[in-house]
């Protein structure tokens, strides 16, 4: 055993009282950390704005918002899971389905209204299947990894394997067309978004979804409906992952057995990276749009300046894991180190 | 007598093999305060949670001022005016104060369908809450994770008394609890007396009930051993009762009793 | 911007195939005096239209395409087109007037062909009757190549394809998936594979099973099949030449950019690769 | 609100007894529920021995047993990892490099053990990478996902996407060998299995694992070395990651960057139809295998039925959610019922 | 006056802002058994912690035995013969009784750097320990989980006082138990100290000290602010010093301490 004493070495930190300088940076410190990820993004934006001249170009920049929409909208239903503490593997594959499904009974000719009405059912629909097995008590990542196996499994079923092109007007116009100027897939981002905020602050859906996510137990004996809630939230993200799915096939014009392969790692990146937290409780949609925005702008600012795309794969990587250390990690320590200062005032 | 506000009749309830509650009967009065004491396992929390429709009984009867209720859940419960003060607090660390206080009964705006919340309207009748009653917290849009264990149990008491409560159960209130704590609790027990509120208190603690109950009620084994008032006993003959598990009146009266 | 900047979408070059194409794209580029960028939307539509729109945004001079899905790439060949900015497609047709060129090998005719030459093999030397097997991946092409095969076998009534594999262009998924085959029907003794994994996956699957197959397959010659040809395994296979289809994709853009005319259309044939050519195509 | 009394209408449980062969009855269905996955199994080949002759056959059961060892090899590491409360979702990604990295290696003739070495080095390294971010505070689902794209990216970069055949014969027999009249992936994959359920059941460290995973406030106060456990268990995954990387590699002669995609689903959902718990604190390595086992064997029947191969998929996915619906669902009820029993006699 | 057994001095701690413990001494010698009291947030766990090794301090001193010590975590306060009973009893609901009593020290074969365990003779000495402690579990091979609430503590006792423990340390062990277990916790502390172990009692409950204690030390706001023997005072005297946080007998002494 060792025989050394504790010496009392480390400074009384208690009272060393902190200069205004010294405040005012710690101020600052706390807010970088809080808003890290935004920070990173405009950081980025900057910064490749000086190395490519074709970044800050409208083009450019509407095209990545196009290209983002999907993750956008599917995250806003993922923001819900996570914030009941769930996770929704099977999104990705609620994409493939659905563009199949979609493509076959428009070329069918259902009218492209009742087409779209019907997807976003059969996708609300597994989602609710989804949230049923979760109920039931099967954690939520085996209950949607099975999912993910099993709805690309019916859709390749369906298809045959086959890709089909779309060629009816309005579910093109749903991919490439635009409204008072507006590109369609960015205005149905928008409008996912703005609901999406609304529901999960100002409603008492959205207050119990985090109550669940929170302490499961209290929200329980304060009489919420936890199973409820929990079909709901799947239900939400498997409807948004259909609505996902006709932006991806009305923008492939396609609807195929192989789209969204990954994309519910991309969608689960996103809401994490804009501080959703993976335990439930605490979820913020304006984070998860921030977060689905920095993947894509580092995705695309890579490709201009012509990085060998296989390091833009380990680069996302990096950046998943350094944005999710500041903002867990760090902002706990930062944020306890402010609360000093605060209380020295 | 006056109908009382509570009546619980013959109510069992079994986990498993495991017997928690067998025919249990129990009424409290309006204002009235309730110890309600035992070993552990003797069936108290059980009980309350039958009370605050947290469990659902296996058989038995529940009156609220005479009518006979039947609850699916903590929600019925409330809105039939009984709150519950759990151990634990039940509270949900990363809601702000305001949200855990109006949890299951926001104040929702009058468009219909959407059960959109009136934020600042619940904030300001939290804070008006927290005045009336005397307690303290930081801010009431704090989260409640970043409140000390005293704060915590000052929302999870607001949030029992807020809403017109007709009986507040409290479980164990003052287990952890040091001396001052203790004696705010016993104000609070005091105040909602004098509002005509009914309390029910489970303490290992004999002196609490002592100090401001009306009446013992003795529990072991899932069963009810005895009642006394508070005036007509003393902590030696409830300890008595509590680890014998018999009435010790009935029991000298009638010695085959004795030994159940 | 004196040198040109040509974008190659290609399909992904986690397959050789593809590769080979922007090895032949970029020697005709150094050649020629442009720079190439390649993107590589590893087999993902969506990847692919979105690495599409980066090159219009990063006003590419020139873009050479790959399509994983025909349809899918419509809209932004369109957009492409009205910022004046030529495309080649490769492999696959698009109909879009803003394609200028289409390079590559049509898929079903030349299956045909090939199935063709199968249908001599087993008429000439297995007295025409075979059961056989197809290893494929769902993708447009490769469904193609299955397509094809099956028009021509219709001429010989005794040849029958009693089972199909899914190897999903992954070697562990084409072997194990080959694997199962041949155990579910041991009276195989010709296989069809219209891809690489597929045709290596099902290989390794009959050397492990000790089984006598006749094999006939698509793309490469990548190293592993060098042996089973010299074996006398392989019968038969298509080789495409990937290279000469990005490097003319890059030499007509180029003539394109100068105002010179070009071809619409650029077909080349492949070449079936037997025991007795295989030295002179290495 | 609702004026209805409860009633006393359930029978008094308690007082029932239970008679002599309704005791035998309920010990069954216990006894069939804890072992659930292995019963799946056994009826599952029992029934396809019947359905399809070539099901039962020497080749056959060897083939699929060969098919499965790197699942069980790396499904060892994995019943580690989740014993602690962990994930790993890197695994399929340090295949893929391992193997590109070890056909690079032999290409450029370093002699093959010291290759073999290397590589395990290489993935226990990344596994050491892994468990430090978790031990940081990271998600494990987080940390890993970042492993899981940055990783394949790697690979991807370091055989810039080449496939490159392996020649090696040494290498090749590790693949396609036997010793002693055994396949060697069986052996390795039973020596593996072995020792694994050695050091889980019968070490310190395995003890501490799951007493890590199973309240790690308590391991803490206790002394358990928390931090270096967590960083060991990832080191495991990943070094038997890099063996089932060299398995793959023999059994297929090549080195690709595409090798083990998803893979690590497979590998997940073995562990956890085998009945080790996703939170950590109960694992079993027998169950790992009985339950990659079950689902080589599920495709491999269907396949053998000539089952459309899309239908594997959806069925694969349906078995998952259903046996491990059956292990931790109705285990709990059933053991409770039993427990009632139990108490009657 | 001989050598403690353990002597702490000038103890500080601050979690963040935070001044937890401020230069705080305590001393125990074999033996003893000590009540250390003291209102919510006093510190008293914190001290704990610190001699148990689960904290850090920022400064101070800790000897056992006269011999400076510096713990660097838990395992080194145990190999030093320092025990704690947790409030939650720190017990691994998944592991069995066995497991749980050896987690950190299990019994090792002597096969070198491998690390087997000798799972029979863990289990024999567990059984043999329950035996000797008077203690009763189902089975020492059932995991904790299973256990009741009094069965569960009973673990974490036998887990502390069985492998030579110079000191134990217990933290409100008779919070929430009944009159009963309380009785069986009481006994326990009077045969420990029988057989020479030391035990620091935290405990709002006074009376437990009273009962089965030798000296008080009251603390206040992370300082010690006074020490009795049993024998010496009275309940009402160390509530007083409880509540005020001033020592009692020097305030009379000395007026200006008063209202620090
Ligand atoms: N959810 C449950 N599942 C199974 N058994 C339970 C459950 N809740 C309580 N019990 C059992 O019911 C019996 C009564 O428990 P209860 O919690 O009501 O006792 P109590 O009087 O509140 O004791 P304490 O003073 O220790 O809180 C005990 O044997 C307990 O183990
Ligand atoms: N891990 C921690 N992080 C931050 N603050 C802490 C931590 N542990 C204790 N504290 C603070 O230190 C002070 C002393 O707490 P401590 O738990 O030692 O009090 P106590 O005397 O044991 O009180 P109680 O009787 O309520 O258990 C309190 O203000 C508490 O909030
Ligand atoms: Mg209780
Ligand atoms: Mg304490």
């Amino acid at each position: 055993m060792e025989a050394k004493a504790y010496q009392a070495t480390k400074p009384d930190r208690a009272a060393a009282r902190p200069s205004g300088l010294d405040l005012r940076a710690r101020r600052f410190a706390v807010w970088a950390v809080r808003y890290g990820t935004f920070i990173g993004l405009v950081i980025w934006l900057v910064a490749m704005s000086f190395s490519s001249d074709y970044f800050l170009t409208g083009l450019n920049l509407l095209n990545v918002a196009k290209q983002t929409s999907p993750i956008i909208v599917m995250g806003v239903g993922a923001t819900f899971v996570m914030a009941t503490g769930g996770i929704d593997l099977s999104v990705g594959s609620i994409v493939a389905l659905v563009s199949c499904l979609a493509t076959a009974w428009l070329a069918d000719g259902v009218p492209p209204g009742l087409a779209i009405l019907g997807v976003l059912g059969v996708g609300a629909g597994l989602g609710v299947i989804n949230g049923f097995l979760v109920r039931l008590g099967i954690p939520p990542f085996i209950a949607t990894l099975a999912g993910l196996v099993s709805i690309r499994g019916l859709a390749f079923v369906y298809s045959n394997g086959y890709a089909k092109p779309i060629t009816d007007p309005f579910v093109l116009w749903i991919g490439r067309g635009s409204l008072a100027g507006v590109d369609v897939p960015i205005l149905i981002a928008a409008v996912v978004a703005a609901v999406g905020m609304f529901a999960l602050n100002r409603t008492q859906f959205g207050i119990h979804a985090l109550a669940l996510g929170g302490r499961e137990e209290a929200a329980r004996v304060m009489g919420l409906p936890n199973g409820r809630l929990k079909i709901l939230v799947y239900a939400i993200s498997g409807g948004l992952a259909a609505l996902g799915g006709i932006i991806v096939a009305a923008r492939l014009s396609n609807g195929s057995p192989n789209a969204g392969i990954g994309l519910e790692l991309d969608v689960i990146s996103a809401v994490v990276l804009g501080g959703t937290s993976l335990f439930g409780g605490s979820a913020t949609v304006l984070g998860t749009i921030v977060g689905a925005l920095f993947i894509s702008f580092i995705r695309n600012g890579l490709n201009l300046l012509d990085v060998n795309p296989y390091w833009v794969q380990v680069v996302t990587g990096i950046v998943l894991v350094a944005a999710v250390l500041l903002n867990t990690i760090m902002n706990k320590r930062v944020e306890q180190w402010a609360r000093i200062s605060a209380s020295d005032e | 007598m006056t109908t009382p506000l509570i009546r619980m009749e013959n109510i069992s309830k079994n986990f498993g093999a495991v017997r928690a509650l067998s025919h249990v009967g129990l009424s409290v009065g309006p204002g009235e305060v309730l110890g309600l004491v035992g070993d552990n396992a003797a069936g108290k929390s059980t009980l309350m949670k039958v009370l605050s429709g947290a469990h659902r009984p296996d058989g038995g009867t529940i009156e609220v001022n005479g009518a006979a209720v039947a609850f699916h859940g903590p929600h019925d419960a409330r809105a039939a005016g009984i709150e519950m003060i759990y151990q634990d607090y039940a509270l949900v660390p990363a809601l702000t104060v305001t949200q855990n206080i109006f949890l299951g009964r926001e104040v929702l705006s009058a468009v219909p369908f959407l059960r959109i919340l009136q934020r600042r309207r619940m904030d300001q009748r939290a804070k008006a809450l927290f005045t009336s009653l005397g307690l303290r917290v930081p801010s009431v849009s704090s989260p409640v994770r970043e409140l000390s264990g005293g704060q915590q149990q000052a929302v999870a008491i607001a949030r029992a008394i807020g809403f017109d409560a007709k009986l507040v159960i409290m479980d164990e209130p003052t287990a952890n609890l040091g001396a001052p704590a203790i004696a705010k609790v016993r104000d609070t027990i005091a105040r909602l007396k004098q509002q005509g509120v009914a309390v029910i208190l489970i303490s290992h603690r004999l002196e609490d009930v002592f100090a401001v109950g009306d009446r013992f009620v003795v529990m072991k084994h899932g069963h009810v051993i005895a009642t006394r008032d508070v005036g007509d006993t003393d902590a030696d003959e409830i300890v008595r009762m509590i680890v014998s598990g018999t009435d010790v009146r009935k029991a000298k009266a009638d010695p085959s009793g004795v030994g159940t | 911007a004196d040198r040109p900047t040509i974008c190659y979408v290609t399909f992904s070059l986690q397959v050789e195939y593809f590769q080979l194409g922007v090895g032949g794209a970029k020697k005709a580029a150094q050649e020629l005096g442009a720079d190439l960028i390649v993107h590589d939307p590893q087999a993902d539509t969506g990847k692919q239209v979105s690495d599409f729109e980066d090159c219009i945004a990063r006003k590419a001079s020139a873009i050479i395409i790959d399509p994983i899905e025909s349809t899918a790439l419509a809209g932004p060949i369109e957009e492409a087109g009205k910022a004046g900015i030529p495309i080649a497609a490769l492999d696959t047709p698009i109909k879009s007037p803003y394609v200028v060129v289409q390079l590559g090998i049509p898929q079903f005719d030349a299956s045909r062909e090939f199935g063709q030459f199968v249908s001599g093999y087993i008429i000439g030397k297995m007295g025409g009757t075979a059961k056989i097997g197809v290893m494929l991946a769902s993708s447009e092409v490769q469904l193609a190549r299955r397509d094809g095969f099956l028009e021509a076998l219709k001429d010989v009534p005794h040849a029958t394809v009693v089972a199909t594999g899914d190897g999903r262009n992954i070697l562990e998924q084409a072997q194990a998936a080959a694997e199962n085959m041949l155990t579910a029907h041991p009276e195989i003794n010709v296989i069809y594979a219209t891809g690489d994994p597929q045709l290596q996956g099902a290989l390794a699957a009959a050397q492990s099973q000790g089984r006598q197959i006749a094999f006939f397959g698509w793309d490469d010659v990548p190293e592993p099949f060098v042996k089973p040809l010299q074996d006398g395994r392989i019968i038969g296979f298509v080789m495409q030449k990937p290279q000469v289809g990005g490097e003319m994709a890059v030499r007509f853009l180029m003539q394109k950019l100068k105002g010179e005319p070009i071809p619409a259309r650029y077909t080349y044939n492949p070449t079936i690769i037997t025991h007795d050519n295989l030295e002179q195509n290495r």
